[in-house]
């Protein structure tokens, strides 16, 4: 291995700089070539949009777009050959178009959502019959029992809806014990909609300015049965079925539904709901409204 | 390029991108160097000059170098100045050469000299890039200085081999390797702390 | 003595109602019988509003494989069918009776004679168990019917009567055997011969000396029919526990004891299966004990199913004052009770009243490792890292770990001497864990 | 400017101007401080001489002593103030270090007793056994070495019943210190007839074969 | 009955609480206590009080101002800290050194982890063990015994079992003396008796099984054993080495802490049996003359990989007699 | 014997990470899961083992020869990066989830004080090509012994609540703070 003498003499001739020169070169050149061969032989493809995708996305792998992580996601985008109702909430439109971008497909835009949760039944509307002593999690308090007060449908207070929002968009008033959203920082992602035991949350329309009309109550009990565990829970009279002059609304199982993609944000149906169980958010506050006359129930 | 965003870059790196507190990069030369304060401060400069050289280097040629051979190129040009650092001490600074050791050569993989080539230099102006080096060679400096007024402090009473407290009651063990880890823990927690008050 | 060979603890056993004679209860004025189990589907009701029923007819007719038929418990008439409240505050159908009078259907055998000879086939039997609606009494109400019907290539070895009665406080099962010792051998010839084994064996906790003793002698001129002593252990009464105590078996992982060659019958549920086939008696009633530390006349009452808990509890004396907590069934496995305006169902084995100082939690500290719960664990199980990783949502690592294989009997929480609620989070995870396995499985 | 295509020409030629320019740099640095670099490893050892002899102003050239069982030799270099002798300096070492060898320099003078030593390269606990640099000349209890004279007194720890107060807590490393001394004084003794009184030049005992070599 | 409770089962507990364990702790080391206060005197008695006043000390003020979460210096664990820490200390300690422990047990140790149950390492080892790294002089200086003496900072010092082993400067004490303790080392190791004595009350009370001091002494026994088996010339006899130093102490009191130590029986039995190998390693062929510390220690570390393979025997894995 | 003794020397007593302070960033990062601290060890110890072998070739069959020992740190590196290359393409094509799982950090070997350091260490110490080969598998071994362990430690913190201050690196750097004093016990078997 070794070069013999005479050459030493010939190499220490040389400039040290040569040798140096040669030296590296040699190594990098050997290096070059293996490598190469490994590349060649150990070849994998994969897609170089998926990463330039992913570094469109918002990064905050929440899981909102249904895809594990963003990734997933982008890995989606990539192979589905129409980003259709692919939809990343937390990026919402713009990141979309460019994802589109990126990719030469078409983004359908979607409308702004945000959460609302549809229980209004604080300590105040809804007394507490008796005290929950287990650990404090909405989950394991509803596969135990319906809950403090006599309604079965409404919220628990316990904030699983909290722990699953990663933008700290979510929170249960410690007054009320009962959550509320911050529209500002809710990006739709839906977690907290999969996390609520009692299925309370709902993605709707964020509306202009952010109004938004939605029937605050999930009870559908008969009326009676609701009245007396709840002031504020929806009997399901219709009243504001028959006022609504766009056929926004539906009653089912003692139970009013808006729709949001219907609904034009009239508030009439806020008026004439006995237990102001419909609620209207972001609106000017109105004039003193007047007391309804009598409430009837329907059974 | 103003003067004030230079400062600006270089107060980056020497705060909100700590090399050391933030962005846990050149961990080993951290540790391993700061058994005192001299030794520490020694290894901050000798990593700054790299980076500060690689960093205008690398965005020198930033645009003549292909992708594809982009770490490459860049390893070849640190190594290169780091070599040069290691024979100027070696000749002119031998006792801290002694004394800094094996981790001079090491200052080729510290992490930040790499990465500073990588994320900044090869994407930003020559100048901008010399700040850079130099906000994140007097981050890394002043973090390692500081780590190493902290042991030697701790663990013989002395500051640059100042006496502040009779050596008895020095704590040897942060002079020793648990005690590195131990004592940038705590700076780590209080760097963190102060930077949200 | 033979008990089961992993963890187990044993809690006070307070059995203040042992040894109280059996006293029927009063016959309710409305009667609410449940239509929804507590395992499997609801039965469809039979019935409509203002049918007049005669006890003892069927109401309700079972829905599936794993379901039972439900009877009327009382004569009267058919207010309306509805839904009821439960012990968990949610609504159930349930079919509402006005009550007048007592008349029973004529084909049951109301003498008090016993009858011994069985005649019957074992296809017979089965049917006349199913159509009787005998579910398990032991706790999980699952139908009686169908552990008698062994999956295809499954043979069943050996019968076992759940006589453990573990849980504390409870002691109508030990009464049952004082009273109807008999009955409840035949019941078990008939269910050897419905299975076709040639042994059972009747699992008895030690602290039940008298009734050992009263079963040993009846049985001793029985061929095949053993009855063992068992030291004194929760959950002996859980099935796997007791098969492992009783045979050295153990039942693997997600697999049911006909898996070791087992059946396991609770002695209420044996005795109830005496009743349908011997005397046509469908499963209309139960005995339940009502207790507690302050309770006025603990007892075992004989109540029949839809009878308002409120007015069995009033006949016992009511409940008593500085009550904080009411847990129908055992302390360890029942649940707390919101109030007593609900019916008495097949599975309602108790009522016991807790303390106020006894009924609320300790502070929860946190888990100091001390290796209790894994040591009292039945199941092998790490409930202080299930918890964990329930906390943390960590279903993958969880299934793992194997919490689907816990049985939640409660060892675990009540050893913490960190007050930890271990196993609401570990019933937590079970429930999501076994969601993800069963949407895994449905793909 | 563009940035330069990924074609397999362009990476290699920039790599190899890359490599040119580094093979350039590091050529001329290294021609640079070779000099000032083999100085500066003279100048230490000097240093070294220099601090464990008394003033002198000729040295003669390094002698390579082999003591019998050692693998490596022991350096010796004789020191003179004029033609007087007056003292030599042995390089000595111990592998019996708490973590591995210790490399020291002690002077003799012709009486053989210990004029001064300084430590070369040592690698024990800070703190520890590093307090050996000055230890053994600190005049406190019976630490100081200096005047000590290996052929008479006892040059082991108090602990071994020697005459030497062991660092405190560093047994190991002050039992390797002074064994590395001994070792020197043994190349000492044997190659200078210290004891004959000989205070004269003398010649050299064991020319060693390798050293004409090297 | 306002409103009746709802929880989850199950509605009873068993009464056991973490205070109720530590207590039964302090109790077990009460015999080792009094030992060492007949043998070191009035010493011991500063130093075990000055480590328990301090470590309970620092748990309530990093409770309260640092942490601002509940303070629980009454369960009893920093005193148990407290005890053991000052258990593994010469009894002329200088009382600052002593508060320096405290302070590195408690704060370092436990508190940055975040209280009882959290601390991957042994705070009353990681105390002493910063100590004997940090001072290592004052660490290994040994009062010799003096019974009921008043001598603290001032006692004649000598050499432990252990350290004339090391160091062969010494001819050995008799066995008998190493089991009542009437040798010197650090206040609470040095009566094997008073600590067996602990021992079999905490098995009584079913605070801590037997699996890990007995599978600690086993293997040190046997280990020791076998070294003394090839040459008892070089190598110390089992007795010796299950006798003297920190072995007891340590197998009984400190290796069985609940909170590093693994969570089933077969890991105990990996933990016991590696703290065992380690400890007469380091006593053997280490710098230091006593292993248990870092042979506890090291197992700690050792102590999540035991949890993370070793898993408890699961219903279902025993075989089936047929 | 000796290469036993190299070997304990190397994983115990001079551990890598723990007394060396080489090797400390993948030490940090990728020591959260025991699984992925698995796959790191085995990549660190293969690429250690083959690059001291190459590294130590080219030092006593050119750079030495030649004269040139002051381009070893360049050409060292060289190598390594080189061979780290190889890995990751290698490996991403037999075991993509691992490929997946180790992330940057396979990238990061390059820059891993570690791997050169031995490099370096093997030509200081003057080893010979067997001990070199040893001792860069045990220093590996080293590396990987302290990796999981420090990673069960920190798969155990995760499950419980630290201070909130604590969490992530400060914790992190405490216990491997505490786990180097713990090693420090191996302090003497071997010199
Ligand atoms: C923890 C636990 C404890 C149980 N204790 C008893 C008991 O004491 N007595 C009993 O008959 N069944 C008990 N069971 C129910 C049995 O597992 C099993 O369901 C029953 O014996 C089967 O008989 P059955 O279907 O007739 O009820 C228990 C179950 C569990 C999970
Ligand atoms: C979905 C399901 C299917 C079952 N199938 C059978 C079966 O085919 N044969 C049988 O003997 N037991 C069967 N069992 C009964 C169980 O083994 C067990 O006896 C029952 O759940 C009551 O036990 P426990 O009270 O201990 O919970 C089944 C149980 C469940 C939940
Ligand atoms: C981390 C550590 C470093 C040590 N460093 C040294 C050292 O540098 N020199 C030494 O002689 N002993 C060293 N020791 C060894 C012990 O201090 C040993 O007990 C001592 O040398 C012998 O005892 P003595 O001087 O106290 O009698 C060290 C021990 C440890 C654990
Ligand atoms: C059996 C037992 C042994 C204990 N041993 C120690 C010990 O060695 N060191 C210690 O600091 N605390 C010990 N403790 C107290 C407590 O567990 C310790 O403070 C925790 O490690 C702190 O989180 C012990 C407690 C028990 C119940
Ligand atoms: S409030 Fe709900 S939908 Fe909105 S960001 Fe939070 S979790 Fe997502
Ligand atoms: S909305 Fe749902 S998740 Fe949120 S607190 Fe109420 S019950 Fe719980
Ligand atoms: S409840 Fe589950 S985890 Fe707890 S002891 Fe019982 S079987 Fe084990
Ligand atoms: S019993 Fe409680 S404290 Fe003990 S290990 Fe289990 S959870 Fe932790
Ligand atoms: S500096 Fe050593 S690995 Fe990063």
């Amino acid at each position: 291995m070794l070069p013999d003498l005479d050459q030493i003499v010939f190499i220490k001739a040389m400039n040290v700089v040569l040798i140096s020169l040669l030296t590296l070169g040699v190594i990098g050149a050997v290096a070059a070539m293996i490598l190469f061969v490994v590349a060649k032989k150990f070849h994998v493809f994969e897609d170089p949009r998926i990463d330039e995708v992913e570094a469109a996305l918002p990064a905050a792998n929440c899981g909102g777009c249904g895809f594990p992580g963003c990734r997933g996601f982008a890995d989606a985008c990539v192979k589905s050959d129409e980003l259709g109702d692919l939809f990343c909430p937390v990026g919402g439109n713009d990141t979309m178009a460019k994802v589109a971008a990126i990719l030469g497909k078409t983004a359908v835009v979607q409308a702004q959502k945000v959460a609302v949760v549809r229980c209004d039944g604080t300590c105040e509307h809804r007394p507490r019959l008796n005290e929950y002593d287990g650990v404090k999690h909405c989950f394991i308090a509803h596969n135990l029992y319906s809950g403090e007060t006599n309604c079965s449908w409404g919220c628990l207070g316990f904030g699983d809806c909290e722990i699953s929002c990663e933008f700290d968009a979510i929170k249960v008033n410690p007054e009320t014990m009962i959550p509320e959203v911050d529209d500002a920082k809710c990006t739709a992602c839906g977690a907290c909609v999969r996390a609520c035991p009692k299925l309370l949350i709902e993605l709707r329309k964020k509306g202009p300015k952010g109004k938004r009309i939605y029937v605050g109550c999930r009870n559908e009990d008969k009326g009676h049965i609701t009245k007396k565990a709840c002031d504020v829970g929806c009997i399901g009279c219709a009243k504001c079925f028959k006022v609504c002059p766009h056929e926004a609304i539906t009653v089912a199982n003692s139970l009013a539904f808006i729709n949001d993609d219907i609904c034009k944000l009239c508030r009439k149906c806020v008026e004439v709901c006995p237990t102001n169980a419909i609620k209207e958010i972001n609106f000017p506050p109105r004039k003193p409204k007047v007391e309804p006359v009598a409430e009837t129930i329907e059974a | 390029m103003s003067q004030n965003s230079g400062m600006k870059t270089m107060l980056n790196g020497i705060i909100k991108e700590n090399p050391v507190f933030v962005l846990l990069l050149g961990m080993c030369p951290t540790l391993g160097t700061t058994s005192s304060a001299v030794n520490g401060l020694g290894m901050g400069l000798a990593t700054t000059f790299v980076l500060i050289s690689a960093n205008v280097v690398v965005s020198l040629l930033k645009n003549i170098i292909p992708d594809k051979v982009r770490i490459p190129a860049f390893i070849v040009v640190i190594a290169t100045f780091v070599t040069l650092v290691e024979m100027v001490m070696q000749a002119y600074i031998p006792a801290l050469y002694d004394s800094l050791g094996l981790f001079i050569p090491l200052i080729v993989v510290n992490c930040i000299v790499l990465g500073r080539a990588e994320a900044f230099a090869a994407k930003n102006t020559v100048g901008k890039s010399f700040f850079d080096g130099l906000g994140m060679g007097l981050g890394f400096t002043m973090a390692l200085t500081l780590l190493g007024s902290v042991r030697e402090l701790l663990g013989t009473g002395k500051i640059f081999s100042f006496t502040i407290f009779p050596e008895n009651y020095g704590m040897l063990l942060f002079v020793l390797a648990p005690g590195a880890f131990i004592a940038l823990a705590y700076l780590i927690l209080i760097f963190n702390k102060l930077k949200k008050a | 003595m033979k008990t089961f060979r992993i963890g187990g603890i044993h809690p006070a056993e307070n059995k203040f109602s042992a040894g109280q004679q059996i006293k029927t209860a009063a016959l309710p004025k409305q009667a609410v019988i449940p239509l929804a189990h507590y395992i499997g589907t609801p039965s469809e009701a039979v019935v409509k509003r203002g049918d007049l029923v005669k006890v003892g007819q069927l109401i309700g007719q079972a829905n599936g494989f794993i379901s039972a038929n439900v009877h009327s418990s009382v004569s009267g008439k058919v207010s309306k069918i509805d839904v009821q409240l439960d012990a968990s505050g949610y609504k159930r159908p349930a079919v509402f009776i006005e009550v007048d009078g007592d008349d029973w259907l004529e084909t049951i055998d109301r003498s008090r004679d016993i009858k011994r000879e069985c005649a019957l086939s074992k296809e017979e039997i089965i049917e006349k168990i199913k159509s009787a609606g005998i579910v398990g009494l032991g706790g999980a109400t699952f139908p009686a019917h169908v552990k008698l019907m062994p999956p295809p290539g499954k043979k069943a070895g050996v019968l076992i009567i759940n006589a453990v009665e573990c849980e504390s406080y409870l002691t109508c099962d030990h009464q049952l055997m004082m009273e109807h010792g008999e009955e409840i051998l035949i019941g078990v010839t008939i269910l050897m011969k419905a299975l076709q084994v040639e042994r059972a064996i009747i699992g008895v906790e030690n602290n039940k000396k008298d009734a050992i003793h009263h079963l040993k002698k009846l049985a001793a001129n029985l061929k095949g029919i053993e009855v063992e002593a068992l030291k004194v252990r929760y959950p002996q009464g859980g099935e796997k526990q007791l098969i492992d105590a009783l045979i050295r078996r153990q039942v693997p992982s997600g697999k049911i004891p006909v898996e070791v060659g087992a059946v396991v019958q609770n002695v209420a549920t044996t005795y109830a299966i005496y009743e349908a086939v011997q005397k046509n008696k469908p499963m209309i009633d139960r005995v339940m004990t009502i207790t507690g530390k302050d309770a006025p006349n603990p007892g075992n009452y004989r109540v029949r199913l839809g009878t308002y808990l409120s007015s069995v509890v009033e006949e016992a004396g009511g409940v008593p004052a500085g009550t904080g907590k009411i847990v129908g069934g055992g302390p360890m496995m029942g649940r707390s009770l919101m109030n007593l305006n609900i019916p008495m169902a097949k599975g309602s084995s108790g009522v016991v009243f807790l303390r106020d100082e006894e009924s609320i939690r300790k502070p929860v500290q946190n888990c100091i490792r001390c290796t209790k719960c894994v040591t009292v664990c039945p199941m092998g199980l790490e409930p202080y890292l299930l918890m964990a990783q329930s906390e943390r949502n960590m279903w993958p690592e969880m299934e793992a770990d194997r919490v689907m294989d816990c049985i939640e009997c409660g060892s675990c929480s009540y050893t913490c001497p960190s007050n930890r609620p271990l196993l609401d989070y570990i019933r937590f995870g079970k429930s999501t864990v076994g969601g993800i396995i069963r949407s895994r499985t449905a793909k | 400017m563009a940035k330069i295509e990924s074609t397999f020409k362009n990476m290699v030629l920039v790599l190899t101007g890359i490599t040119i320019f580094a093979a350039v740099a590091l050529g001329s640095v290294y021609s640079l401080t070779k000099e000032p670099i083999a100085a500066s490893k003279k100048a230490k050892q000097e240093n070294a001489i220099r601090e464990v002899l008394p003033e002198y102003d000729r040295l003669d050239a390094e002698e390579l002593v082999m003591l019998e069982g050692f693998e490596e030799p022991f350096a010796m270099y004789k020191a003179y103030k004029g033609d007087v002798f007056v003292g030599a300096a042995v390089q000595s070492y111990s592998t019996n270090g708490f973590s591995g060898a210790i490399k020291v320099m002690v002077g003799f003078d012709g009486d053989g007793a210990i004029i001064n030593y300084s430590v070369l390269e040592q690698k024990e606990t800070p703190g520890l056994g590093t307090k050996m640099t000055d230890w053994f000349k600190t005049e406190k209890g019976n630490q100081d070495i200096r005047g000590m004279k290996p052929e008479e007194n006892n040059l082991t720890v108090s602990k071994d019943g020697g005459e030497v107060d062991a660092i405190t807590a560093a047994t190991i490393s002050s039992r390797a210190f002074l064994e590395s001394i001994q070792y020197a004084y043994k190349a000492y003794a044997q190659n200078y007839d210290v004891i004959s009184g000989a205070t004269e030049k003398s010649e050299k005992l064991t020319a060693n074969e390798e050293e004409d070599q090297l | 009955m306002e409103k009746l409770i709802i929880s989850p089962a199950p509605h009873i507990h068993s009464g056991d609480s973490v205070s109720k364990n530590m207590t039964g702790v302090i109790i077990a080391m009460i015999p080792a206590l009094l030992a060492s206060l007949y043998f070191f005197g009035l010493g011991a008695l500063i130093v075990t009080l000055t480590a328990v006043a301090a470590c309970m000390l620092f748990e309530l003020l990093i409770q309260k101002y640092i942490l601002k979460g509940p303070v629980t210096i009454l369960d009893g664990s920093a005193a148990v800290t407290g005890i053991l820490l000052a258990f593994n200390l010469p009894s002329n300690l200088p009382i600052w050194m002593i508060i320096v422990g405290a302070l590195v047990a408690i704060g370092v140790a436990k508190m940055s982890f975040g209280g009882l149950g959290n601390n991957p390492f042994n705070p009353a080892l990681v105390g002493r063990v910063f100590l004997l790294i940090s001072f290592p002089v004052d660490m290994t200086t040994w009062p010799v015994v003096a019974p009921l003496t008043m001598n603290y900072l001032d006692a004649e010092t000598g050499a432990t079992v252990l350290g004339i082993l090391k160091e062969g400067s010494a001819s050995l004490p008799a066995i008998k003396d190493m089991v009542i303790g009437n040798i010197p080392g650090s206040i609470g190791e040095v009566s094997a008796i008073a600590l067996l004595i602990g021992l079999a009350y905490m098995l009584f009370r079913k605070i801590i099984t037997w699996h890990i001091p007995v599978s600690i002494l086993l293997t040190v026994a046997l280990f020791a054993g076998i070294l003394y088996a090839v040459d008892p010339e070089t190598y110390a006899s089992p007795l010796v080495h299950l006798f003297s130093g920190g072995l007891m102490l340590g197998a009984i009191f400190m290796a069985t802490d609940y909170v590093t130590s693994p969570m089933t029986f077969r890991g105990m039995w990996i933990y016991g049996v590696g703290i065992g190998l380690l400890t007469v390693i380091i006593r053997t062929w280490g710098a230091y003359p006593e292993g248990v510390s870092f042979a506890i220690l090291i197992m700690n570390g050792f102590t999540p990989l035991i949890n993370f393979y070793v898993k408890p025997k699961r219903f279902g894995e025993k075989p089936n007699k047929a | 014997m000796t290469y036993i003794l190299i070997f304990i020397s190397a994983v115990f007593v001079n551990n890598i990470v723990l007394s060396q302070f080489l090797g400390v960033c993948p030490f940090l990062g990728v020591s959260k899961k025991v699984e992925t601290a698995l796959g790191m060890a085995g990549a660190v110890a293969f690429v250690m083992t083959i690059a001291t072998i190459f590294t130590f070739i080219i030092q006593k069959s050119v750079l030495e020869p030649l004269n040139i020992t002051y381009l070893q740190t360049i050409s060292f590196i060289l190598i390594i990066a080189a061979l780290v290359q190889m890995v990751e393409i290698i490996l991403k094509k037999i075991c993509p989830a691992l490929y997946q799982a180790l992330g940057v950090f396979l990238r990061l070997i390059t820059t891993n004080c570690a791997v050169l350091g031995v490099a370096i260490m093997v030509i200081q110490k003057d080893m010979d090509l067997v001990s070199s080969v040893v001792f860069a598998i045990s220093t590996a071994i080293g590396f990987g012994l302290a990796l999981i362990l420090f990673a069960g430690i920190r798969e155990q913190l995760n499950l419980l609540n630290l201070p909130k201050a604590m969490k992530g690196i400060p914790a992190a750097l405490l216990t491997a703070g505490l786990l180097a004093m713990a090693f420090m016990g191996f302090a003497g078997i071997v010199k």
